[in-house]
């Protein structure tokens, strides 16, 4: 544990202080960086009993509580505003030495927990911690050992893309308009063959192309019965409709279809 | 210590910003900054190393910089693809109308809806490519008749039309299934069976 | 067309953040992306590619990034006059609680390091985008719980809490208790120096 590297405690003159002088004067200035060097009680408690080589398991409660009041009583003279936590630590080691002063009378009693084990816990904790953050502060990041590769854009505008649309909500779209024209009671809709309809399209498209098709070429045998009887439905809708007419020649000649106009 | 292209490399692409000759100079130790003929030398191998690569060295004005070649811009501009909007329930029943009942003509479509189609509605489908002009009925005016695409059938991810929903879907059937569920838990008397109705 | 892990090397340094898989898959036009295997192949490419440049390709938290690597900072950390920022004892401890008790209130944070935690710190670790409040504990005045952020992780070069170091292994309660029975067993004044050696 005393391999640790401590960083200095503080600057006189200049003059770099790892160690905390012994006679534990220090000079007022000093002090005060001194204060911000520790970063609380347990820290503190923590340096004494390293700068002293000690084991956190045991101890030396008396000699590190009068220190530890030492410290603060410095402190105090030097009117440096000490937080109250290092107050809390003082009246916790003053009990704990207390306790530890006591008698142990019964044997019932012998189960009662050290007095400092508390104490060794927080400290242990805290300790454990102190390192975490060590590790984390030599993991190496960002803009201080790694930088983020970056090349010059070949542009900045931004794509706006289409909005998606789910075949539910097209489902569910269509279920309102419907819904909502049943309620005006104008026009009943009624549910039609949809591959009917898709073939209109489909050979409504033929005829973009071409203008003018002969009617068996619209047929395919592959798509068997159904198939032709749903083409043959499209082109009666489409004629109803009047949007294709019928050509003969003559009686017997090939039909064609062409677009109306 | 790595080759003078090397870092200049990683310099370059750490910056973010063109770097002068000077600056480049400047990250090595003053005793070590190479001259600028050197600084040169090893810009123009970096320059040939990163031919067909997705990054290239260039001067402008203010110095050396890496950029990505304007040819990959369909992709990087994808980068920064603004959130999609929504449609409107307007063109939502338009589509659904087009869908259901091709070919239809826009005067069909508001006869249904009850209200007019706006324009940009048939404008903002024809773009997309989901629907387009098949034909015209011949009745005066002659009105194009809509129809959906192939490109909309592959966006739903549907062979045909046919595989369109139904119009009157049947209910979910997990959702029927819980539903008998819970009611043939009520009248059992046994109160463990209602642990055993999957959660809904 | 560019290859595969040409257009991915243009996109990420272009983007100048980590990009997730789909977010590189959104780069390509809808009919055309790329499955997952097929960026991850093109990535380890890209990997093999940059041993030993001035670039490397690293998966972190919030996806894939290339970046400088670290054995390169001597000289691109000349280019700016800044020194990179150092943080102070107390934010590291405050963080390192955050990253490995996550998730923490500030008063547990308190009673581990036994000082009470500055506003300013918590405020810098939030400003940062390295801790965020994710909920509040059910006690009385419902204290805020943090924890580490994404870009907490991104900044570390981690990919997962995971890989954190692992924390020095706590000392079991008990242990320490019987240990500290062991040694008091000869009822001893606490002025009385063990002579056995310190068992860490």
């Amino acid at each position: 544990m005393d391999a640790i590297a401590q960083p200095p405690l503080a600057r006189v003159d200049g003059e770099p202080y790892t160690q905390l002088p012994r006679d534990l004067y220090i000079p007022p200035d000093a002090l005060e960086v001194f204060l911000e060097t520790f970063e609380g009680p347990l820290d503190l408690l923590l340096y004494l009993i390293r700068r002293q080589n000690l084991d956190i398991l045991d101890i030396p409660i008396a000699t590190v509580t009068r220190q530890y009041m030492d410290y603060l009583a410095l402190m105090r003279e030097l009117r440096l505003e000490l937080a109250a936590e290092y107050l809390l630590m003082a009246a916790w080691l003053a009990e704990i030495k207390s306790r530890l002063l006591l008698p142990k009378p019964t044997l019932a009693e012998m189960e009662e927990d050290d007095p400092r084990a508390e104490l060794v816990r927080r400290l242990r904790e805290y300790e454990r911690f102190q390192q975490a953050a060590k590790v984390l502060d030599a993991l190496p990041r960002l803009e201080r050992e790694t930088f983020v590769a970056s090349a010059e854009p070949p542009c900045r505008e931004s794509v706006r893309p289409p909005p998606p649309v789910g075949l539910n909500d097209l489902l569910a779209a269509l279920r309102e308009v419907l819904t909502r024209a049943e309620l005006f009671g104008h026009h009943p809709i009624r549910r039609e063959t949809l591959s009917v309809r898709e073939r209109m399209s489909q050979v409504l498209e033929r005829l973009d192309t071409l203008r003018f098709t002969a009617f068996t070429e619209l047929f395919r045998p592959e798509e068997g019965r159904i198939g032709l009887v749903v083409t043959f439905l499209a082109v009666l809708e489409l004629l109803r409709e009047a949007v294709l007419e019928l050509v003969q020649s003559e009686p017997f000649a090939p039909i064609y279809l062409r677009r109306q106009g | 210590m790595p080759a003078l292209k090397t870092i200049l490399e990683a310099v370059l692409l750490a910056a973010g910003e063109p770097l002068p000759l000077e600056r480049l100079q400047k990250v090595f130790p003053e005793a070590e900054q190479p001259e600028r003929e050197a600084l040169r030398a090893a810009l123009a191998e970096l320059t040939v190393d990163y031919a067909g690569r997705g990054l290239e060295l260039i001067e402008v004005a203010s110095g050396f910089r890496v950029q990505v070649p304007g040819t990959f811009s369909p992709w990087v501009s994808r980068l920064w693809e603004e959130r999609a909007a929504t449609y409107s329930r307007a063109l939502l029943e338009t589509l659904a109308l087009v869908a259901y009942r091709q070919p239809v003509t826009r005067g069909e479509i508001e006869e249904v809806r009850g209200v007019s189609v706006s324009s940009s509605i048939m404008k903002t489908l024809q773009e997309r490519d989901w629907i387009k002009i098949v034909g015209h009925r011949e009745v005066p005016g002659r009105p194009a008749l809509y129809a959906t695409t192939r490109a909309f059938l592959d966006y739903f991810n549907l062979k045909s039309l046919s595989e369109l929903p139904p119009l009157a879907a049947p209910r979910d059937p997990d959702a029927i299934g819980a539903e008998l569920d819970r009611r043939i838990a009520v009248p059992s008397s046994d109160s463990t069976t209602s642990t055993e109705s999957p959660d809904d």
